[in-house]
């Protein structure tokens, strides 16, 4: 099984979801969280003094899938969140070594 | 002939069934030029002291506004802290200006050093029912002017705690407030309203740009200063801006501020007992929203100008600022002046802001553009439009102020850092207040039960 | 013998051009003493019923008040229906006063049952214009009489929604506001206010300590009782805080509150048709002012003291049990007895609060500490500073009042309980009921599009 | 023979030592049929000035109630902007009213093209002092009326912005604003309360249902046409709600509002000189709450049984919109005709609301339902509580009023729209007007130093 | 050592914290996160147009512990934040290859 | 590549970042958190009821660097971070399987 852990764009979060859904993940974390990339770090002035804007807000999304499917997941997460603009985001991918259904207590993949 | 008697016909009534309707009002001889004539002076009694209740709520209300905006100008781990650092100022306040405060200011005739220094002693307000008391119809009630003038003293002691905040230490603070407003404030407040030397020196300050703004911004120059700047704030020679933590708020309160100011203008004429007063005080109401107006118009302009972005924190310090400038003298300007005065107002803090950070003192929510810089200009522009004003008599005045109050409350200040300190530990202050003095968050946040 | 003359030549002249200038007050006797004379008796209905709009819409802004306070002392999930809740009162009071209240409270001389139950009948003001009236010129119009009245018993409504935060059902809660306001509320208030059998006996409530706060205190102890405490509030024998959600909205719900006191306790006077009347008036701005001071800095202190740290919600809370103590006697206490009256409230609330939770009855905001028990403390103080309040008469009404509340409310209460249920079920407690019965979060947050 | 002595003894006296006592106010008749008599003239001057005053600070403080509602319903990253374009649009409505507005809306016998265009000039006050003016003492003060206007006008900016927000560039937007408020407004509301031809024909509208709220409701929804709805608002046939940022704000500001409506409404008798004008204001403040109370009422319900929960956002609109409804007509109405007013108010927003969605015009804050809709309901209603009303006129000067503004103001967007644009770029509109156009964040959260 | 990622409901959080505790745990991270799963998509009304909540308030947890306290950890957390309701969570469980203590430089399981 | 999770004191987060700037990190997510470790657990007074503050808040980064990295970014973080006392707060390091740039599709290393 695998972690995606995928910083995207705010507004691109329904449109991420659907594209996941759409193709059977079932479901995921968000994170509002801020990112420093190359898009941060244009100036803008707060009461008179300059300083740099280091961090943008961004969506942080954690889903756990089947290791067969995480190829599936990371197209439908690039293509849906890809504006071609700087800032787009990143996706990494982890290795997941169990998974359990708090629930149920079912485990790895039936426990997604 | 007919004058005559129709006179003594008056004079006789009046002594057995209209004792009032015919006392001498003081401003008769101005309400008669205005083409009409003597109130009932008890009307008059009613007018002028429900005035002073309404204004008073009014800059109570400010209160409100100075805890909102400095509330909304602090960092979100300072908030609480700020909030309870205003509730508690205002509650000291209350009880320290009748306790000393009030008769320091107006002695009447009661001075410790004739002109200089007060009298010594507790308020005490008109019987109730005014039973056995004689009032002086011709004014207001004692109760209703207490509470007027409480609230400008409160007001003085608002405007430092934005400037010092986030770093200071809550006790050492509340003991400088209590100094505030009950010595140094009511002391220098008797020069020129409880009619001392500065009044006597022809010093016009119809609202307190001077006598209560530039004082609060004194207090908060010296404090900043003796403080220190907030850590980081000015690191490799570079100003780190920390953002308010909630701008709504702020908002709010520059907009609570701004409608204290009809009061707190308003009811400085003193007298609605007459149509002459009460069309005064409607002028100085359009003015002093006319100034704050332009204070904020200015404000949106020059940032939009000079920064390409308009900045919501100058724009509200821009109001305010307008507010502070028109309140040495809301009365004799007319509209247009009130906006260039107003304008002026909001230029200054534009400029000063970035000024003061060059200068690394470190003024939280911009209280010394606009109560200090802003209340020095106001001053000075009474002479613009009130003959009654001279220059030298304005900056002379302005001078003795600052003098009295940088020093006072420096000593103060400085007593108190020597002996109990002022600022909180390192660790408290980067982990904010709130937690470490208080124990609480403003907003805690965590949803979990 | 002049005089003679001088007091026929007034008669003829007031029966021919001047009919209104010489109506008798009935505060004559009192004016007259204060050294001034009569009114026209017109002048001083405006007055007075200026006076009541005036101090009815400060206390209208307490609706506001509360709201932000509840709001920000509840946990955030909750936060959007406490608003709903407070909202919802208050329009359900404003329409269900004038339907039933009012006439119930204020019944003349139209009792059902005579000094105990008043008038049954839908309120209706003045005509337009007092076309073919014939107002009561020595008091003010019904219509401010009405609007000033209705904000005093929505209050008392505004009161309980804190206490029973974040787990009743809406809608009971809605049918308990009904029947508080409409029956409740106004059948007590009658006893006092409408000239019933609680003030024949010679019971002194000025602004409401008991009629107003203690009601609203009762109604909350006993909702908060049968309602039981939040889910894990009490757990193992130990007290779980649940942190209000947002202090500065708090800080600003108890400043509007304050705010508009000045219009609960100043209105109360009743009258503003004399200097003696506008004078008593500054003097319960003042005293009312003075007391919430002294509730916050004596809550300040102790919480200093006892935990090491100051604690805002309690200073806050000070400064409103601060106010209901003085509530019940604004006018007589000097601006020293006046602190001392709101001290003891501050203290209560400190040592209450905590007592409460021992007790496990879980008021969210602290409605009982500061509106029943420094209520009771307040109305109790009368007899420290007005001869007219007698120690048994105050104590015995204290527990007519709080009988009848109890038993009347506590028959809703039950009646709510066991027919539509009265607490929401354990999983949208959990969850918060912003989303389980809105469907909408107070600060959704999340900044997606 | 002794009526005739006693008027000629008046009548010397009159001349001699009470010129004012005795004039006779133009509201003598009907003063007189209500069982009074009347006034000293500069005494009714006194207490209207000072009435337009209170209502004034009442309506200034609307400007803060439509800040937070807007700052409240704005998503997170847009509230900032919001809380600029409020500021800077009460402050530029400022200083155009008196720059153009004030002399077009009343030009006295000035009109430029009779009963249709008004005076072309800057806003003059009474000199300070009344100092050689000759005021008329029937009425109250220009400075206060100005004030007073002045607010209404600035009301009328703050509606637009909140249906065309979080998308519309600053800068356009405050060009928009200058022209409504200097040119716009004022000349339509020259046409009823400049007593122009709409006043001529008998068209009733109190405080503005029409002149006030529906112009500001056609301004907003050409703007919000032309201007286009929000990204993502609408598609694929469906709407997708925007949640507000914070209902605590929101709700704050619907009370601010709510509180300030008494001065709207209660100001707009424009009279307090006599016992039956305060009255007729106690009624209006009387009529004002119940209808904002039944409009809640009602949204509250309507959206229960409608969708199953209730929307506070809604009961915030409900309110409003009762407030909107009873507008043109507060006076009149009985308490339950003015329950029926406000209810139908409130429920026209909770159908008004979808149907303008499924229209796919994006009016973020309800200012369309609530101001237009509501005030056209309102305007119409007068019939069924005013004689002095007929339905033709009611509705044709709603068509005038409306094709007139909707023309004007579809000029200027338009025009704004053709030359320096009025949306902002698709990026700035996803990330935020906040960080994009002001560089700031309302609520910057990140608790790092 | 590993690092167990746990998504629970939001009020099981002290049940949770003290379940951990009990077991020696003595460290966490804990957000505030939305979550997307079987108990999401419940509709709303807001202003009268429908949508779904696809999002609901979660908290996340993060806790490194020794790799032979997982499956103690595991246990005391499925026990501790179970409802049986849907929505109870998930667990992941990653491996970690290094740790560090900022404050000592301690390496690997020295630093939890 | 190497998934590197810093929990820090929040007055830190600009040292840090210029730390791992200056090694040639350019990009990281940050989130605001509360921690539980040794540093929770004095006891606070509401409303005159004792609690235990669990958590303290924290700010949280996710740094994804190339293998070669990560030691550098560890030392980075540690010397910046650091102030002695405790709370500093904790370095794990997880193993990524693969990374993508949204924006452009670029994969791993070159996702950086
Ligand atoms: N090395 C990294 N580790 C973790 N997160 C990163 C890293 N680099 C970028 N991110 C996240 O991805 C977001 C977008 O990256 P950025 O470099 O701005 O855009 P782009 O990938 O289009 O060049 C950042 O704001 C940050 O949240
Ligand atoms: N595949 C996933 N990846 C990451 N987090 C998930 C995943 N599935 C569920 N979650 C998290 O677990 C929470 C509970 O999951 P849910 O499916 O609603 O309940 P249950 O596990 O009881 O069926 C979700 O809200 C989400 O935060
Ligand atoms: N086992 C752990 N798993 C995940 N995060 C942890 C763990 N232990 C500590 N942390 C995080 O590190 C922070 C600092 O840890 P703490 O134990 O307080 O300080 P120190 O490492 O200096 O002893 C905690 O607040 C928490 O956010």
């Amino acid at each position: 099984m695998k972690l995606i852990i995928a910083t995207i764009k705010p507004f691109k979060l329904d449109e991420v979801r659907e594209a996941l859904s759409a193709i059977g993940v079932r479901g995921m974390s968000v994170h509002e969280i801020k990112g420093f990339g190359t898009q941060s770090g244009h100036t803008e002035i707060y009461r008179g003094a300059e300083y740099s804007v280091n961090f943008v807000p961004k969506i942080k999304l954690e889903i756990a899938v089947p290791s067969a499917m995480a190829d599936d997941a990371i197209e439908a997460i690039t293509s849906s969140a890809r504006t071609g603009k700087i800032g787009d985001g990143k996706i990494f991918v982890l290795d997941v070594t169990q998974a359990v259904r708090v629930r149920t207590g079912e485990m790895n993949e039936d426990a997604l | 002939m007919i004058t005559q008697n129709g006179n003594m016909e008056m004079t006789r009534l009046a002594k057995i069934a209209l004792p009032v309707a015919l006392v001498m009002a003081p401003q008769m001889g101005l309400a008669q030029e205005a083409g009409s004539t003597l109130l009932n002076a008890e009307i008059g009694f009613i007018f002028t002291t429900f005035m002073f209740l309404v204004s008073g709520f009014l800059v109570f209300f400010m209160a409100a506004g100075f805890a909102m905006l400095e509330a909304g100008l602090v960092r979100g781990k300072n908030v609480a802290m700020q909030l309870t650092k205003n509730i508690a100022l205002f509650s000291l306040a209350s009880l320290f200006f009748y306790i000393l405060g009030y008769n320091l200011m107006y002695p009447g005739d009661g001075w410790t050093i004739t002109n200089v220094l007060g009298a010594f002693s507790i308020t005490g307000l008109e019987p109730v029912g005014l039973e056995g008391a004689e009032p002086d119809l011709s004014y207001a009630s004692v109760g209703s002017d207490f509470f007027f003038q409480l609230m400008f003293c409160a007001a003085t002691a608002s405007i430092v705690s934005g400037a010092v905040a986030e770093r200071i230490k809550l006790w050492p603070f509340l003991v400088f407030v209590i100094l505030l407003t009950s010595v140094i404030y009511p002391i220098q407040a008797s020069w020129k309203w409880g009619g001392g030397f500065l009044d006597a020196m022809g010093f016009q300050d119809f609202a307190g740009s001077t006598v209560v703004h530039s004082v609060g911004g004194w207090a908060a120059l010296c404090g900043a200063i003796i403080l220190g700047p907030r850590l980081g704030k000015y690191k490799n020679g570079k100003v780190t801006p920390f953002p308010g933590s909630n701008l709504s708020l702020a908002t709010l309160g520059t907009f609570i501020l701004w409608l204290g100011w009809f009061g707190f203008n308003g009811g400085s004429q003193l007298y609605m007992d007459t149509a002459a007063n009460v069309s005064d005080i409607s002028r100085i109401f359009s003015n002093t929203n006319t100034s704050a107006a332009a204070g904020a118009v200015t404000a949106l302009i020059l940032t939009q100008l000079l920064y390409k972005k308009p900045d919501l924190t100058m724009i509200l310090n821009g109001a305010l600022a307008g507010l502070v400038s028109i309140t040495a003298e809301p009365l004799t300007p007319s509209l247009i002046s009130a906006t260039l005065i107003g304008g002026v107002g909001g230029a200054i803090v534009v400029f000063a802001v970035p000024m003061l950070d060059r200068l690394k003192i470190d003024d939280v929510v911009g209280a010394i553009p606009v109560h200090l810089f802003a209340g020095i200009w106001g001053t000075i522009a009474v002479v613009f439009t009130n003959d009654a004003a001279s220059l030298g008599t304005q900056l002379s005045s302005i001078l003795i102020v600052g003098a009295f109050v940088c020093v006072s409350s420096s000593v103060v200040w400085f007593a108190l850092k020597k002996t109990v300190g002022i600022r909180v530990d390192e660790e408290t202050e980067i982990n904010g207040l709130d937690m470490a003095e208080l124990g609480m968050e403003a907003y805690p946040g965590m949803n979990a039960a």
